[in-house]
């Protein structure tokens, strides 16, 4: 039999990212750095929801927290890519 | 970079970083900690930062004042680590010929830097207790 | 009084004249004295003053910031005589508990003195010349 | 015969006051001060107008120069009282 490899159809591995928590959502999580598994589409919003599931505590952060992806503002929509780095900030507070 | 440091900041020096003869306005912000607040008397404020970030985030403030003020010439810096009562945490220094661009440099970076630059503030009270202060409004 | 002075002004000074443990916000304006004018290069700025009524006028202004901003502390001083270029002619300072009233505030003591007080310029040209230079944009 | 003592045609004397020029004034009159008789009603106007008239080179001052009176800024319709101390201010230039 011929493979099809239709695109929408192929499983593809999920995306590993690391993941950063900072200031009062690392005392939080009791956690700086771990890494995550982000079935496909791997977007920043299904980043964070596994963090709230997998991560111990993680209940305890916000629904939709600030995101930064690879040292830039991020919004939950933005698809992620392998080796990302996804950082979790709490309200900024600088000044 | 170099944005972040863990000294003490000095307004006058940076003000002569952006002097230049042909800019005869200068605006500056400086913040200080400030003794009362809502749970007490605060001894110090404990800064934190996503270094990294900070500094490309400021660079990019600072590049997006070059686009809109031309000839406003600016610089910043915002101490981390504990800096005590009364002591300056952060300062925005802008030049420019004429004092309504040095003014709107200023403000632009300063309410920027608070709005996009990953630094938190942790409150040591003088009760000895310790607080995450989360607003903007400082 | 006092806000006229001939000796060069020191702004960090004056920052802390102004700092308390209750104003978190500090705003500056400075102004120096700029090198390219119309008339060609300037080495200097001779300020004179009707300096009875300049003080008047500044205790005047400053009153006005306490009215408008009452938790604001303001302060200034213009330098008179010769300012060779690249030095500070003027400079107001503002602390306030948040940046908004200490940018208003700093922002009104500038406008209002460019306004309302008896001082004038004679730029000393890098040609020899003199020139009166009797407008506000700086 | 009765005298009559109507205000409006009784003939008071003028107002004594102090003149003094600044900066760029001073120059072109080539005087820092002068005293002048100003006839009733005195006003800040009618001071000017006699300054340019009397002072030498006083033509060459503005019509309509800015004016303070006892330290403050005034309007030339401002009354003036004797020993006032009136100042012709050129356009200012602090800062």
């Amino acid at each position: 039999m011929p493979e099809f490899t239709d695109e929408s159809s192929t499983v593809q591995p999920p995306v590993s990212v690391r993941v950063r928590f900072y200031a009062r959502y690392a005392e939080l999580v009791g956690l700086e750095q771990t890494t995550l598994n982000v079935p496909r589409p791997a977007t920043v919003g299904r980043a964070i929801a596994l963090v709230r599931e997998q991560v111990s505590n993680g209940g305890s952060l916000p629904v939709r927290p600030l995101v930064a992806v690879n040292e830039e503002h991020a919004l939950p929509d933005r698809e992620l890519a392998e080796g990302d780095l996804v950082a979790l900030l709490p309200p900024l507070a600088g000044g | 970079m170099g944005y972040l440091v863990t000294d003490a900041i000095d307004v006058s020096e940076l003000l002569a970083q952006v002097a230049s003869p042909g800019c005869g306005g200068n605006a500056a912000f400086v913040g200080t900690v400030r003794r009362s607040e809502v749970d007490g008397p605060v001894n110090a404020i404990e800064y934190s930062a996503y270094e990294a970030m900070a500094g490309a985030e400021i660079d990019r403030i600072l590049e997006e004042v070059t686009e809109q003020w031309p000839q406003a010439k600016v610089t910043m810096r915002h101490r981390l680590g504990r800096v005590p009562t009364g002591e300056v945490s952060v300062a925005v220094v802008a030049a420019a010929p004429h004092r309504d661009e040095a003014f709107a440099a200023c403000r632009h970076v300063i309410e920027q830097t608070k709005t996009r630059v990953p630094i938190w503030k942790k409150e040591i009270l003088e009760s000895g207790g310790e607080r995450w202060r989360e607003d903007r409004s400082g």
